[in-house]
């Protein structure tokens, strides 16, 4: 059996009288491409914020490489490589797409040591070292997504599109373990998506566990090993896509809204 | 180009006590030059990290009452016959451990009002420059209160085999006040240029992803509150030894507002925006003077504040920036950043 | 509205022209005072007061053969404005001597730079025991600290039967000063001293304190604000139905505008004031209070001035007998010549007194201390 | 017990008019997100206006309260219209310094225009206080309040049974979403700006006849005004009121009972541990997360 990465147990999460999610199980091993999917409200979004210390769970608990990340900070889980990005505001508006990727790799200027701040000001060897690293691995991880071009573009001017490779660059610069992908894809073009499986495949072939949200079908189909499937909460289907696809339920839970696009979609990647 | 213009501009100002022989003018330059100090903490908070501290005055009052107790010494009852007797340090003492209490108390502030963000920072900050003043107003025994510190010695420094250097006069408190704003430029300019700048960039562009980056919020707003506290209460000892009395009134709110229209006139987020907005608000009340009846200077001052803020919504250095063609302050200088061959230093 | 800023623009510069034409005839005399800020009202009247000094001088020749020119700058309440003022006025006006700065605070800050350019000053308001104790040479005062008038005070506790006294004072050094040098005087006499409450310098609601006042076992309290603080006061004591008897010290306090604004609440107080402009016949120099009184009034300022605006024509009064005695408008001169003067001002001889550390001494007048009781809506004169 | 009993009866009297000048400002703050520095000015604007209907023009004490009120609302919307409407979109900061500028400007205009002696304004209330037992206030004061009450009363209807009210607290939530659904939003606020201004003047108006009236009358009085609102929470009228009333009862019994010079140290020190302890003040409603 392959090594468990991320599990969560039995997590429950209400707001008011409303239940989020009840009771929710499922698990992400290393090296796996796992899709959470499910109608608007279906509650992967509430999900991502519990796995990510965004939100404290009523019940349940959130395993990540062993350990309980009950209490921590969202800093703290990100410093133990689990990293999200954002549906919306995925990007620092106001900074460079350099600049950008540069604020992700602040973990990495850190310095061992006490004197690690009077050394980044007063600019000795060490830190002056660290920071040319940082500038050469932030360039490295912007050609990688292919925006070198905008480099010197602030992030709030770029497209859509462009933005989520810029979230993508930015949580990658914070070296995970594993990634939470917010729907990345939306506000793609056809041609961006089909780049953006080939990244995502790429950056678990580098050895990252990804987890994603995604409304987008056919992506969702291709590029995932697993799928979980959210309704009101709760999990109703669980396994790889050829069989989500043909799962009764889940062609139940997508009826009224467009559920005959989806089901003509799936069938047509089949 | 950016640092030329930088050493330039201290080339400027250390010439300016060489020709300009009016003391009236080069007293409002050094009283002007104290408060651009504490503009340019300020901004670290401001602009570099988006929290408006409206009690930035307190840091400063603080430094100015340690500076001024530590040299001239207190005797304090504390309970029944117990005393805290201090005798009197060199100034120079006091100046550096007002930077240290007042960075201290950065630190208790910092950890307890970051939780609030927005109106709510800003009246927390309020709040304590008021109780702290208040505290000063009324713990008569060691502040002497409303009775005022008088006799304040002025800085001395000591010279390896030269013997001592008393800074009395205002040639010497210009270069003092040069020497104290240059380094606390070249700090905050450094630290903003790190990667720990980088993080209350961040933090202030986007506080969720910042966080989902790992960035931590508490340690990172702390640090910038520490290094704005331990700068203003440099500036306040700084005043506290060139005026040579400090009476509660140094915590009055107006110097807080005198600083923040410093910064935010200048430009926020912009290392020379504290001092353009500095040189021109500290200024104007002298040029003002001598044109116009006293309600009238206000008045315009005023005015011309909210001109300014009409016509540069971002203020005067970043606004003038982008009509230079100059795109946003920072952007220019990573204008070849795929090269990314650039060193560290080009970029302090 | 932006007019009106212009014109009075074109006024001031045109002005600053004539004066600077001028210069060689007159005598300039810098007036370092609160124009704007918290304080604007009191340094109105001041410079207001001084004002009318300098044009009674110039209407009778002026001095030494020439005008007397005041250059008056606003210190904004501040006490960096307060230094700054002194800077301008003694290196860019020239001036050999000044009148200042007010407030405690204000005037402290102006004193290091009468050391640095060795120029007197004469001050006219404030009461911080410390302004002539601290060995500053320069500075010559002609209003009481409080620890003058607790002297004065001291010659009539008995008559008075004082037992047990509470303070409510104003939270700066005058209302402080005043609650410390009473209370050290009334503690010699025997008497008890109950609460010191401290009310802030721009409190209007002084409900609490009066209220924790009201349910001691003491008889009489002493008050030290500001004449609009005493009134508001006077009303919410009244409000409260606080029935003790009140003495008010600090000589900035009005007893006709208490009479017209607190009413019959305002009977059987008593008040230690320094002037008397109530009854011109009473003061020291009945002729010169009865020119300023009929002068203030035909300028049209507010008769509740008087109080404070006779301080600003005493001070430049002292100062031009100086520059008289001294024979030349030139700061030395001028400050060695304060030390033998002899002026009748509105409230008794200036003559200054040696004050603080040997050998730097500061100059201290001892003007008169009146106490008046209010009876029956009227002023009557208590002899001490 | 006689002394605590009037304590309680100065902390009615005062927390009344806190809670009036809270409101208007709590308004502002929370539905335009302005820091609004000119609230204090408002408020002594208000105490002028009624000082020249009373004094200048001879009018009626109760005729003045009125026009001292519309005053209040024509100052607010036309500082609302030239100072704030081109800056809306413009970060918090830039239009909190442009009312700084405003304050600084208009009181030393004020200071100006009438001189920087204190004036008082008479009323036609007998001197003599209601006296009740130990306790005993004067009949101004009670007019206050209960005029205090009224506007109160008066704002909170506003607020909570009109159209414009219904408007206003739908741009307070979401103020793209109500222009979408046909709110106009510059008009609701100016309105809001105009009406919490015409309060503000209103609590100058009913105070300057306490107090007395001078140019910078309304520094304090604003700040206490944002402790209230921090208290209560942004944009919460009732707990601006219950804000005004802890403040006063805190100051209250801070002078009374701790140290008269820490009086105004009260209410900040409330603030400090309220916001501590319950970030979002004291009956902000708890926001969802995420």
């Amino acid at each position: 059996m392959a090594e468990t990465v991320l599990s969560i147990e039995h997590v429950a999460v209400h707001f008011g009288g409303l239940v989020a999610i009840s009771d929710m199980n499922f698990h992400v091993n290393k090296g796996e491409i796992v899709s959470l999917i499910g109608p608007n409200g279906a509650g992967k979004t509430t999900a991502f914020n519990v796995m990510t210390g965004f939100l404290t769970p009523a019940k349940g608990a959130v395993n990540y490489c062993g350990a309980d990340l009950k209490g921590k900070k969202p800093h703290e889980i990100a410093d133990l490589g689990l990293i999200r990005t954002f549906q919306r505001t995925s990007v620092f508006p106001n900074d460079t797409v350099y600049d950008n990727v540069l604020i992700g790799l602040h973990r990495q200027g850190e310095l061992k040591g006490k004197l690690g701040l009077a050394e980044a000001i007063l600019g000795l060897p060490r830190a002056r070292a660290s920071e040319k690293a940082q500038r050469a691995r932030a360039a490295e991880l912007v050609r990688w997504i292919g925006l070198e071009a905008r480099a010197n573009d602030l992030a709030g001017s770029l497209s859509y599109g462009e933005q989520r490779l810029v979230g993508v660059a930015l949580a990658l610069a914070a070296q995970p373990k594993m990634l939470l992908l917010d729907e990345p894809v939306s506000g793609m073009n056809a041609s961006e998506t089909h780049t953006f499986v080939q990244l995502i495949r790429n950056i678990r072939d580098r050895g990252v566990t990804i987890l994603l949200v995604e409304h987008d079908m056919p992506m969702v189909m291709s590029v995932s090993d697993r799928i979980v499937v959210l309704n009101y909460g709760r999990i109703i289907a669980e396994g790889p896509p050829d069989e989500i696809r043909k799962n009764p339920a889940v062609i139940e839970a997508y009826l009224g809204q467009g559920a005959k696009d989806v089901v003509k979609e799936v069938a047509v990647h089949a | 180009m950016k640092q030329i213009v930088t050493l330039l501009c201290l080339a400027f100002f250390a010439s300016v006590p060489m020709w300009l022989t009016d003391p009236y003018l080069l007293n409002a330059l050094i009283t002007t030059g104290i408060f651009i100090i504490g503009a340019m903490s300020l901004n670290l908070l401001l602009g570099f990290t988006g929290q408006l501290s409206l009690g930035h005055i307190a840091f400063f009052g603080i430094g100015a009452y340690v500076s001024a107790l530590t040299s001239l010494g207190f005797d304090v009852p504390i309970y029944g016959d117990f005393h805290i007797v201090h005798v009197p340090w060199p100034p120079i003492a006091g100046f550096l451990l007002a930077i240290v209490i007042s960075g201290f108390c950065g630190y208790l502030v910092g950890r307890l009002s970051f939780s609030v963000r927005g109106a709510y920072f800003v009246i927390v900050t309020i709040s304590f420059a008021e109780v702290v003043r208040l505290v000063a107003l009324n713990w008569v025994e060691l502040t002497q209160g409303p009775l005022a510190l008088t006799n304040i010695p002025s800085i001395t420094i000591g010279l390896p085999g030269l013997g001592y250097l008393v800074l009395k006069t205002k040639f010497h408190n210009y270069y003092l006040v040069l020497a104290v704003a240059a380094i606390s430029y070249f700090l905050i300019s450094r630290l903003v240029h790190s990667h720990y700048g980088r993080a209350m960039r961040g933090l202030m562009e986007n506080e969720t992803l910042a966080v989902a980056v790992g960035i931590d919020v508490t340690k990172t707003l702390t640090l910038a509150a520490v290094i704005s506290a331990g700068i203003a209460g440099a500036a306040g000892s700084l005043y506290a030894h060139y005026i040579r009395i400090i009476d509660p009134d140094v915590f009055a709110f107006i110097s807080t507002v005198t600083m923040v229209i410093m910064v935010v006139s200048g430009g926020k987020g912009s290392l020379a925006g504290p001092v353009v907005g500095g040189v021109i608000f500290g200024l104007l009340p002298v040029f003002l003077r001598p044109i116009m009846p006293p309600e009238a200077q206000w008045i315009t001052y005023g005015v011309v504040l909210i001109v300014i803020l009409f016509v540069m919504p971002r203020g005067i250095v970043p606004s003038l920036a982008a009509k230079l063609g100059l795109a946003r302050a920072g952007g220019t200088r990573r204008a070849s950043v795929a090269v990314s061959e650039r060193t560290a230093e080009e970029h302090a | 509205m932006i007019r009106t800023i212009k014109a009075a623009s074109a006024t001031a510069l045109a002005i600053a022209f004539l004066s600077s034409a001028a210069t060689a005839q007159t005598i300039k005399i810098g007036v370092n005072e609160p124009l704007t800020g918290a304080f604007a009202a009191s340094g109105t009247y001041v410079v207001n007061g001084a004002k009318i000094a300098a044009d009674e001088i110039n209407a009778k020749g002026g001095l030494l053969g020439k005008k007397i020119e005041l250059v008056i700058e606003d210190n904004k309440s501040n006490p960096t404005e307060a230094a700054a003022v002194a800077e301008k006025l003694i290196t860019r006006d020239k001036v050999p001597v000044m009148l200042g700065a007010w407030g405690s605070s204000l005037t402290l800050a102006v004193m290091p730079k009468l050391v640095e350019y060795e120029t007197a000053m004469v001050v006219e308001t404030s009461s911080a025991g410390k302004i002539t104790t601290s060995g500053n040479p320069y500075v010559f005062r002609i209003s009481p600290p409080s620890f003058v008038e607790a002297a004065a005070f001291k010659n009539i506790v008995d008559k008075l039967a004082l037992k047990k006294v509470d303070f409510l004072v104003i939270n700066n050094d005058w209302g402080r000063g005043t609650a410390e040098d009473f209370s050290k005087m009334m503690k010699e006499k025997g008497i008890t001293i109950g609460l010191v409450e401290t009310m802030d310098q721009s409190a209007q609601d002084m409900s609490a304190q009066l209220a924790k006042i009201k349910a001691t076992d003491s008889e009489t309290v002493i008050i030290t604000a500001a004449v609009d603080q005493l009134t508001l006061i006077f009303k919410q004591a009244a409000a409260l139905g606080l029935k003790k008897r009140i003495i008010t010290t600090g000589g900035s306090q009005n007893p006709d505008q208490i009479i017209a604004q607190a009413g019959a609440a305002a009977n059987d107080t008593m008040h230690l004031t320094t002037f008397l402009p109530w009854m011109p016949e009473k003061t020291p120099n009945p002729e010169a209070t009865t020119y300023f009184i009929n002068e203030w009034k035909k300028r049209g300022f507010d008769f509740a001035g008087c109080t404070e605006s006779f301080r600003g024509y005493d001070g430049i009064r002292t100062i031009a007998a100086a520059i008289e005695k001294a024979g030349k408008a030139e700061p030395a001169a001028i400050k060695d010549a304060l030390w033998k003067i002899d002026v009748k001002g509105l409230n008794g001889d200036i003559i200054f007194k040696k004050s603080g550390p040997t050998g730097q001494e500061s100059g201290q007048s001892f003007p008169n201390v009146y106490l008046v009781e209010i009876s029956g809506g009227k002023i009557v004169m208590k002899d001490l | 017990m006689d002394q605590l009993l009037q304590h309680l009866v100065n902390m009615l009297v005062l927390g009344g008019t806190y809670a009036l000048l809270g409101i208007g400002l709590t308004l502002i703050f929370g539905i335009m997100n302005v820091v609004n520095f000119t609230h204090g000015i408002l408020y002594t604007f208000g105490a002028y206006m009624m000082f020249i209907v009373v004094h200048q023009l001879g009018l009626n004490f109760f005729l003045a309260l009125p026009v001292a009120i519309v005053a209040g609302w024509l100052l607010g919307a036309l500082i609302e219209i030239t100072l704030l409407r081109p800056l809306r979109g413009a970060d918090i900061d830039t239009t909190m310094l442009v009312m700084i500028g405003a304050w600084i400007a208009m009181q030393s205009g004020a200071l100006w225009i009438w001189g920087g002696v204190a004036k008082s304004i008479d009323n036609p209330f007998p001197d003599a206080p209601l006296v009740i037992g130990p306790v005993s206030v004067s009949w101004l004061r009670l007019f206050v309040l209960f005029a205090a009450a009224l506007l109160i009363v008066l704002a909170y209807s506003l607020i909570n049974l009109t159209k414009l009210g219904k408007a206003m607290r739908a741009t307070f939530q979401d103020s793209d979403t109500a222009a979408l659904m046909g709110v106009n939003v510059s008009l609701i606020y100016t309105s809001t700006f105009a009406i919490g201004s015409s309060l503000a003047a209103a609590a100058g108006a009913l105070l300057g006849p306490v107090y007395v009236v001078f140019p910078q009358m309304g520094d304090l009085a604003a700040v206490k005004a944002f402790a209230i609102v921090i208290l209560g929470g942004l944009g919460n009228i009732t707990g601006a009121v219950i804000g005004g009333f802890i403040l006063a009862l805190a100051e209250e019994l801070g002078a009374g009972y701790v140290s008269s010079g820490y009086r105004d140290a009260m209410g900040f020190l409330i603030i400090i541990m309220v916001l501590i302890f319950k970030p979002t003040g004291l009956f902000a409603r708890a926001e969802r997360v995420g």
